[in-house]
């Protein structure tokens, strides 16, 4: 059994069929590339999967827990971490404690504890600061994590993004095109990123990517959708070369 | 008899209608609910009562005075109060602050120049009731509800298709990005707020004119407060027909139940129709996208 | 061809951030010129001095021979749009009434036509001309964001990253679009992450580094630096 | 002496509620216009076991916080379910609703003549200490878990929830925390007057809590403290200005609205810590510049 | 015009306070009285009846030599507002008496807090309740020095009695303790004349009540002879408008507040409209002084309560000095005192007026009419 299995899932808005049969199996230590021409629907699965809405009809397993209809914040705890497209990092709270957010539903005190400095809170928040400093050093950013995200470039942001969903101690990891607005050279540090923390940590990856040096580079296996149907899954090699690919997403290399 | 309490329900959906129209313009524009409304409302209809009405003219001036007056004091609030929060990007919350502000400032205004005395208008109709069959309907609530009526619906029509509609919803949304689009964000901001400025002080003799003017009429404001969110919040057919709909409400629990407990009642009716239907009247359930 | 757009020793400060320092940039008239830079050097700061959304702490910009009203409003009537980054679509208007008012300097028929001309250039913002802006998919709302800058027939149009998130056939698209504007008399000012791409399709160009234009040349001559290859090709 | 006793025994009571408030809107960005309707039924109810029952003041004033929470909980239900706007609306007509039914209760509230005989219990220490307390414990609960999860789902429901928080679960907290902090508040307040009637507990009295959350600084507790200090004391210090009061008061805000947009002391936080920092911090900045700048 | 009078009185007087212990040449008392606020039109008409009151004893050689000086604290109409404004009248200006507010529920919010102190409280709230303890006995320092409500609402019904109204509607705010405190005594005093009023036909509104006319529809469908409606001015004026407008072309009959200004406030036909009133406005000097303040104020009855019980407290400062038990005392001892809102005899009881007359009057038109006296 995989780790996620997503069986036929259907989703549409109005007359917009924004998914229509997607399939998927990952396992721990995989990462799959989900390209795609624009609209095609590959947000969408990604807003299946951890729950912002429900399929219309099909099934989404997490390690063996059916999480179809889960509220997002349950399916999130099962393990499940993610990015998002436009970046949402919290407003009004720094790098560090936006991290923190993702451990917090995780941490074990109560609400004594949130009232009072118990011993069980203190060693808590400990745990916590110290992971924090873990996957900022993973990212790189652990130098700015008193800084408040909003003063943050882009590139930055998206480092902050990634760190807070490892914190969410994930068995997969969604990415929603994690490389948008870098530059060729942090495209290739954010590839080295996603291998490194994929073998240190050991969790499955889906991947959202438009930057083909990126999704080309890492992913075992390619899922290509269109108009909300899979058109073509492979190896990265593949999918390159299916005619159709070319002709729906990749265009002639110039 | 039961028609009588809808045609009375009437005229108070009528009353809270164009105090929401008002209300409902400026939070389709900035997102916030201007609960400085009330007070502006009252103070337009005081100067015109003084300035007017208390020297024997008839209504239209009353009526032209107090709207110019509505317009003054919503531009002025805008500067003093919702301006720089705009400029600062400042949370939306603090527009809420500045709106209450506003409404105490002119309400503290209102008592130094009026004392908490009341004043009446002038009875500015030969009858003060129509007679419609056997039943009763105030004048003034007659041309309430027209004037309701008729600021709806110029107030949509411009809305969803002119340019300046256009114009106004898209600094709705985002101003920086407005101007992008040689919109002058400042300049319709501040004709929202005309707009509503003049809808308030036409509210103003009305409410005055049903029930006796004094520096809290204002507080009549929440009516449409709860008028727009019912309606769906922002849009301003919604509110209108919240308006209505809450006015009917209202009359036929109190009629039936007694006051006090149709003030429970309505609450409780008002929360079972936002848990059954969220979006509001008019709003439109768009699922948030991630 | 004379310069349409000089920026003359401008400085933005946001706060105790300087974002740009004393920056010079032309661009000729009729021509693609290209910003290239890290994130945060300061790209999009520039643009968003030059539609007058920030206020500089010193230098100006001067358009066709004179200086640029403050206003944005006014500067797009000067036919200067800026079509901003992350897209910006009015998320609760449909296409048709964002692209309106990306028109909204005109009126009537003008306005008919100049939205005629975008469902043209973009076939699917027609067929899904009632669908809220706020629903499309990321490269939908981009295109919408370009096509919306073209509404109001600027003189020149500074595009802040216009292919990020977007599939690559569409960034082909997008960049043979930039040149097809180009060619139709409009100059462009583009901003870009993707270097390659950016450096390929430009005229001139210039690497902003901290808030400081570092090196500057024609397209090919930025591709062939090294420095260049190194901090922003990938090696 | 005896009326700065009497400001300042009000002004904690005042600040108990405000700080309620602060947890509610301040850190969890909900907007409540039925707040004092919490503080009357801590009133009414306290006042009544102990007049009406016999029960002493300690159980009764434990008893009004449990039962106000009760309440709170069968509010906040549809409240933390329902979009953000709506929040402001339902407990706005709660608050009515209540008001209502303390008119309507005559044989048991005293109706409209209010409620008398309440004895004098509140102390200018017991409220000072409470306050105090209160305000302590609220300063805990903002730097824990709670109070970063409340201030993220203010930022961002949606990815908050993306991220494991059970945004539900914690608004409610939030707001049968902040409910049970203001009936508190109105224990000690009708324990003070000896008298409650039900007109004073209106939207109005909310939204100047707000207000005084707001005046103080967007995130900062200790900015809605002193905010709530200033502002709840100000009427009382400009009493001989009779009707312009409100004026003056109302100008004062907008002036800090006007040139200071995140409240007095914005998102800053007066500990000793942040004190000090204020003295450091200015070196810190310039070496880190340098740095920047020579890398 | 309230508003300026209110702030010369209190800048004269704290300019003059600040000397008052120092010579002993000057008697502070206080004045609590919604200046601003609902009410206000009240308040400030019992404090400019006060202050004309307190004017003339200066002129006339003050008391026992001494100059009285009277202090004005706002009291907004907020309960809180009130004990505050107490507390610094009692604590701060120490002064030795205070004119309390015709205001119930502001009387009721003090009450408590009085008795800690030995102040006077010489008001006019008259709910009993605020001068009478649950088991029977009095706050020592609450007085009302107008007939209680016990007393006004049997002389209403009793007037209605002789006019041979029969079939009533009553209309009353349930969120006012004045209301309130009316209506039982009204409907008792009828009942013993063995008539009864349809509960169908009692009527309760509230602050946030507007729709006066879906209130009044049961009570105007029934065709009552008189609508008895003990209520504030303004919820006056929509209340006679609606009923107007339903139809409703019986009596109405209202409590104080139903004499002018509420003709003109109402601006048209008040025919039909009867009230009771303290005073009577063909006594001559009444006419006189009434004439002598114009329309600065708006309740005129109030300005005469002001007025009058300011002279009583001259005799009882006069006869007790400034000490707070003995002042207490001599308001206990109150006895015939002929003064322009009636003989005023202070039953120790209650510390409200034993039996007081008092005068019914209707319009004719616009112009107001007395009808008749009654004993209390
Ligand atoms: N909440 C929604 N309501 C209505 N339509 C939606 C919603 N979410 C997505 N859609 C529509 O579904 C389609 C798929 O959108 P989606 O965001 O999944 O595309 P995508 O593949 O991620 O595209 P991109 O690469 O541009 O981000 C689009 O046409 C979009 O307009
Ligand atoms: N509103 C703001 N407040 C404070 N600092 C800001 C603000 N906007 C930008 N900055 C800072 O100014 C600098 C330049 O930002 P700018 O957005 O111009 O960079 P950029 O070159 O466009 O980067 P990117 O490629 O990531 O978009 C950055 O250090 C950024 O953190
Ligand atoms: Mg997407
Ligand atoms: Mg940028």
């Amino acid at each position: 059994m995989a780790l996620l299995e997503v069986k036929n899932i259907y989703k549409s808005f109005g007359g917009v069929k924004a998914i229509q049969d997607f399939s998927i199996e990952a396992n721990a230590g995989e990462i799959h590339g989900i390209i795609g021409p624009n609209g095609a629907g590959k947000t969408t699965i990604f807003n299946v999967i951890s729950g912002v809405y429900p399929a219309d009809s099909g099934s989404v397993v997490l390690n063996g827990s059916d999480i179809t209809k889960m509220e997002q914040y349950k399916i999130t705890r099962l393990g499940m971490g993610r990015t998002f497209q436009n970046i949402r990092l919290f407003k009004g709270l720094t790098v560090e404690e936006n991290v923190m957010c993702a451990f917090d539903p995780q941490s074990k005190y109560s609400i004594l504890g949130g009232l009072l400095p118990t011993p069980t809170r203190r060693s808590e928040e400990k745990r916590g600061r110290e992971l924090c400093g873990k996957y900022l050093e993973e990212v790189g950013m652990k130098d700015y994590r008193y800084e408040r995200p909003e003063n943050l470039s882009y590139g930055m942001q998206r480092r902050v993004e990634i760190a807070r969903a490892l914190m969410c101690e994930p068995k997969i990891l969604l990415l929603d095109e994690p490389a948008a607005g870098l530059n060729p050279t942090e495209v290739s540090e954010l590839t080295e990123l996603i291998q490194r923390i994929s073998k240190d940590i050991g969790f499955g990856i889906l991947l959202i990517e438009h930057r083909l040096e990126l999704v080309m580079s890492i992913s075992h296996i390619i899922h290509v959708q269109n108009f909300g149907k899979t058109i073509a899954v492979g190896t990265p090699e593949e999918v390159q070369h299916n005619q159709e690919v070319i002709e729906a997403y990749l265009g002639k290399e110039e | 008899m039961s028609i009588q309490i809808f045609i009375n329900g009437l005229a108070t959906g009528s009353v809270y209608a164009l105090i929401a129209t008002g209300f409902a313009l400026i939070f389709n524009v900035l997102k916030f609910s201007n609960f400085s409304h009330g007070a502006t409302m009252t103070a337009a209809a005081f100067v015109a009562y003084f300035l007017v009405s208390a020297k024997g003219l008839g209504l239209a001036p009353t009526l032209i005075i107090a709207a110019l007056a509505g317009a003054a004091i919503s531009l002025f609030g805008e500067f003093v109060g919702f301006r720089r929060i705009t400029l600062n990007h400042s949370s939306p919350t603090y527009f809420f602050v500045s709106s209450i502000t506003l409404g105490t400032l002119y309400e503290g205004l209102v008592t130094i120049k009026a004392g908490s005395n009341f004043y009446n208008f002038p009875q500015f109709f030969k009858s003060t009731t129509l007679s419609i069959g056997s039943f009763v309907v105030s004048t003034s609530d007659a041309m309430m509800f027209i004037i309701s009526a008729v600021v709806l619906v110029i107030l949509a029509y411009v809305i969803s298709k002119t340019r300046i509609g256009r114009a106004l919803r898209a600094v709705s949304f985002d101003r920086e990005t407005a101007q992008l689009m040689g919109i002058d964000s400042t300049r319709t901001i501040q004709l929202a707020f005309i707009i509503s400025g003049i809808l308030a002080g036409v509210a103003g003799v009305f409410l005055g004119v049903n029930y006796t003017l004094y520096p809290s009429l204002g507080s009549l404001v929440v009516k449409g407060f709860i008028a727009s969110v019912i309606g769906g919040l922002g849009s301003i057919t919604g509110a209108v027909i919240g308006a209505v709909l809450l006015g009917i409400t209202e009359t036929i629990l109190l009629a039936t139940l007694g006051s006090g407990y149709s003030t429970i009642a309505t609450f409780g009716i008002m929360l079972l129709f936002l848990l059954v239907r969220p979006q509001g009247i008019a709003g439109s359930n768009i699922q948030e996208k991630a | 061809m004379g310069v349409m757009l000089k920026v003359n020793d401008l400085s933005v400060n946001y706060g105790h951030v300087k974002a740009l320092k004393h920056a010079n940039i032309e661009v000729e008239s009729g021509k693609i010129v290209s910003i290239i830079g890290a994130n945060g050097a300061g790209k999009s700061t520039m643009l968003r001095a030059i539609s007058g959304l920030v206020k500089p702490a010193t230098g100006n910009v001067e358009f066709m021979g004179s200086a640029l009203p403050a206003k944005p409003s006014k500067i797009v009537a000067k036919g200067v749009v800026h079509v901003p980054e992350g897209r910006k679509t009015f998320s609760g208007l449909t296409i048709r009434d964002n692209l309106l008012v990306g028109g909204y300097l005109y009126k009537g028929k003008q306005l008919e036509e100049n939205l005629e001309k975008q469902y043209k250039l973009f076939p699917i913002l027609e067929e899904r001309k009632n669908q809220f802006a706020g629903t499309l998919s990321g490269g939908e709302q981009q295109m919408l964001a370009v096509s919306r800058g073209l509404m109001s027939n600027p003189k020149i149009i500074l595009l802040d990253e216009p292919s990020m998130g977007l599939a690559p056939i569409i960034v082909n698209q997008i960049y043979d679009l930039i040149r097809q504007i180009r060619d139709s008399g409009i100059t462009v000012l583009l901003v870009e992450q993707n270097a390659r791409k950016a450096l390929g399709i430009c005229d001139y160009a210039y690497v902003l580094e901290n808030g400081i234009i570092s090196l500057q040349g024609t397209g090919d001559e930025l591709l062939r630096s090294d420095s260049v290859r190194k901090a922003y090709l990938g090696g | 002496m005896a009326l700065i006793s009497n400001i300042l025994t009000q002004v904690f009571i005042t600040l108990i509620a405000v700080t309620g408030v602060y947890v509610l809107t301040g850190l969890t960005g909900m907007f409540s216009l039925g707040q004092a309707a919490f503080m009357a039924i801590g009133a009414y109810v306290s006042g009544l076991l102990v007049v009406k029952a016999g029960v002493p003041f300690v159980l009764a004033i434990i008893i009004a916080v449990v039962a106000a929470m009760g309440i709170g909980y069968l509010i906040g239900y549809p409240v933390v379910r329902l979009r953000r706007d709506y929040i402001s609306l339902v407990t706005l007509g709660f608050g009515e609703a209540i008001a209502a039914l303390l008119n309507r209760m005559t044989s048991l509230t005293g109706g409209a003549s209010g409620f008398t005989g309440i004895p004098r219990k509140t102390t200018l220490i017991m409220a000072a200490i409470s306050a105090i307390a209160v305000i302590a414990l609220v300063a805990f609960f903002k730097t824990s878990k709670y109070g970063r999860q409340c201030i993220a789902l203010r930022g961002d429901e949606l990815a908050a929830k993306a991220m494991g928080i059970n945004v539900t679960k914690i608004k409610m907290t939030t707001f049968i925390f902040s409910v049970a902090l203001t009936a508190y508040s109105g224990c000690l307040y009708a324990f003070y007057m000896s008298y409650v009637d039900p007109s004073g507990f209106g939207w109005k009295k909310s939204a100047d809590w707000v207000i005084m959350v707001f005046f103080g600084g967007v995130n900062s507790l200790s900015g809605s403290v002193i905010g709530a200090f200033i502002l709840s004391a100000l009427p009382q210090v400009l009493r001989g200005l009779a009707n312009y009061r409100y004026v003056i008061y109302a100008v004062l805000v907008l002036l800090i609205i006007n040139f200071k947009p995140t409240g007095l002391l914005g998102e800053w936080e007066l500990t000793p810590k942040n004190i000090k920092q204020l003295f450091t911090k200015k070196k810190s900045v310039k070496n880190s510049h340098k740095e920047e700048g020579e890398g | 015009g309230g508003a300026s009078s209110s702030s010369t009185t209190s800048t004269a007087a704290s300019a003059a306070g600040s000397t008052a212990s120092a010579e002993g040449g000057e008697i502070l008392i206080g004045c609590l009285q919604d200046v601003t606020g609902n009410t206000s039109a009240l308040g400030i008409s019992v404090q400019t009846g006060a202050q004309a009151a307190v004017d003339e004893i200066n002129a006339n050689g003050g008391v026992g030599g001494k100059t009285l000086v009277m202090k004005t604290y706002d009291t907004k109409g907020d309960v809180t507002e009130a004990v505050n404004a107490y507390i610094t009248a009692v604590t701060v200006d120490k002064v030795s008496l205070i004119v309390g507010p015709p205001v119930a529920n502001i009387a009721h919010a003090i009450k408590e807090t009085s008795e800690s102190y030995d102040v006077p409280v010489v008001g006019f709230a008259l709910d009993p309740t605020c001068q009478v303890k649950d088991d029977g006995s009095v706050y020592k320092n609450m007085f009302c020095f107008q007939p209680s409500a016990t007393a006004q609402g049997g002389i209403m019904a009793a007037f209605a009695e002789k006019n041979s109204f029969e079939t009533f509607g009553i209309i009353y705010n349930q969120e006012n303790s004045y209301s309130v405190s009316l209506l039982d005594p009204f409907i008792n005093k009828l009942a013993e004349s063995n008539i009864t009023i349809d509960s169908k036909l009692v009527v309760a509104y509230g602050a946030a009540d507007t729709d006066y006319k879906t209130l009044l529809q049961p009570i105007v469908s029934a065709g009552v002879d008189a609508i008895y409606c003990p209520n504030y001015t303004q919820q006056l004026v929509a209340i006679v408008t609606a009923a107007r407008a339903l139809g409703f072309e019986g009596a109405i009959i209202t409590g104080l507040d139903g004499a002018p200004a509420f003709n003109t406030t109402y601006g048209g036909d008040c025919t039909g409209v009867y009230y009771i009133n303290n005073i009577n406005t063909e006594d001559a000097t009444t006419q006189e002084m009434s004439a002598a303040v114009g329309d600065k104020v708006s309740a005129v009855n109030k300005y005469f309560l002001g007025y009058d019980v300011v002279m009583i407290a001259k005799e009882a400062l006069e006869s007790a000095g400034t000490d707070g038990a003995a002042l207490r005392t001599a308001f206990e001892g109150v006895k015939d005192y002929k003064g322009l809102t009636g003989t005023i005899t202070i039953d120790p009881a209650t510390h409200m007026p034993a039996d007081m007359a008092m005068f019914m009057y209707t319009y004719d038109n616009q112009t107001p009419v007395m009808l008749e006296e009654f004993a209390g």
